[in-house]
């Protein structure tokens, strides 16, 4: 079973868990991404996040399709958020359960990498001197 | 032939509009829309890569584009 | 920081992420451990967790201390429940923040894998025929 | 020399009780105990294996025991 969300407000991970659970699973491993205070040094204020949103949901479900046959998960729920971000809000949430753990970290580390490589969404930082569209440019 | 752009992030800045019809003069190719357009646009040429989208699906560069088609210009996804 | 806890009663996954919070934080990673209906096709009833509490402790927070140390943590929260424990009920929960994300996973994975060898705690299945001291036995 | 054994888990259930003084006849190190130990409790040789604690801490079979000291032994873990 999968569960994909992207949403324009808070995140929470009691969510994820809530449907991830299963009498069948041994362990479940849940990645939460937060806003960081800086990146290479210098000072974040805050970030944007803006997401081409039917392909977004395509290729989070796309990702999760290929966890749970990959590594054998019972359930994933992943969780977007788009919008402004203040520092220490969550801009994803992927949880995965399995019968076994080392599956369920495996799934979720495969998820999350795969998101960030695939998936239609665009954050720009904001600095204190300016802006940026996060690895635009190599 | 005349197709309909859509651009996210840091693509709808150098193309300065979220969507734009697009007269492709030559050629009806991911690839060859792709040469029209850095050629129009050269920052699209600085970006880390340059993907296209359509039917909310990833092309590659032999997909063909057809009239009136919508093309989804993914600049480098910087999600999670 | 490290938060180390064993306890008698409901452990709570928000209590774990709450304590890990942290501004620099680019990732966290939970490890929910969650009690299987099943262990080799045979249904499980219950659980029964016993400690050698002190030493469990000072296990756990050695755990976290060498986590910390290798993989550059944040902070690190381990919660282990003892007592009896029925299907679908948590266990364990490991909760690690770290700057960037990669690290995060090898430091929760390093816990829970390294918890499961050395922490002096023991559980018992009851199965409808019988119970066992899981692992025991060769 | 007597010592306090402290057992836990199926070790509880092997000794018979929880705590149980013991009189090491032979030796006084970690190994000498283990050999006395399942020379009249034999079954702790079926174990997966045995570990023993002194001051919380695990201990290796070098380890040289006092009189009255408390010594905890550890079967198989299986937390988590």
């Amino acid at each position: 079973m999968i569960d994909i969300q992207l949403k324009d407000n808070e995140l929470k991970t009691a969510d994820c868990e809530a449907f991830v659970a299963s009498d069948a699973a041994g362990g479940t491993v849940i990645f939460v991404g937060t806003v960081r205070n800086q990146t290479k040094g210098k000072k974040v204020l805050r970030l944007d996040f803006e997401a081409y949103k039917p392909m977004a949901i395509k290729e989070m479900r796309k990702i999760a399709e290929q966890a749970m046959q990959q590594f054998d998960a019972l359930k994933i729920s992943i969780h977007h958020r788009v919008g402004t971000l203040q520092i220490g809000e969550i801009p994803v949430i992927i949880a995965v359960s399995t019968p076994h753990r080392a599956a369920a970290f495996e799934a979720c580390q495969y998820c999350i990498d795969t998101l960030k490589e695939t998936v239609p969404i665009w954050k720009k930082e904001y600095f204190e001197d300016g802006e940026v569209w996060v690895a635009a440019h190599p | 032939m005349n197709i309909n752009l859509v651009a996210f992030g840091i693509a709808r800045d150098i193309l300065g509009n979220s969507t734009q019809k697009f007269d492709l003069k030559k050629g009806n190719t991911i690839e060859e829309l792709k040469a029209e357009l850095t050629s129009e646009f050269p920052k699209f040429e600085e970006l880390a890569s340059l993907k296209f989208a359509v039917n909310e699906t990833y092309q590659q560069d032999d997909f063909l584009l057809s009239e009136n088609d919508e093309v989804v210009i993914i600049p480098p996804v910087s999600g999670g």
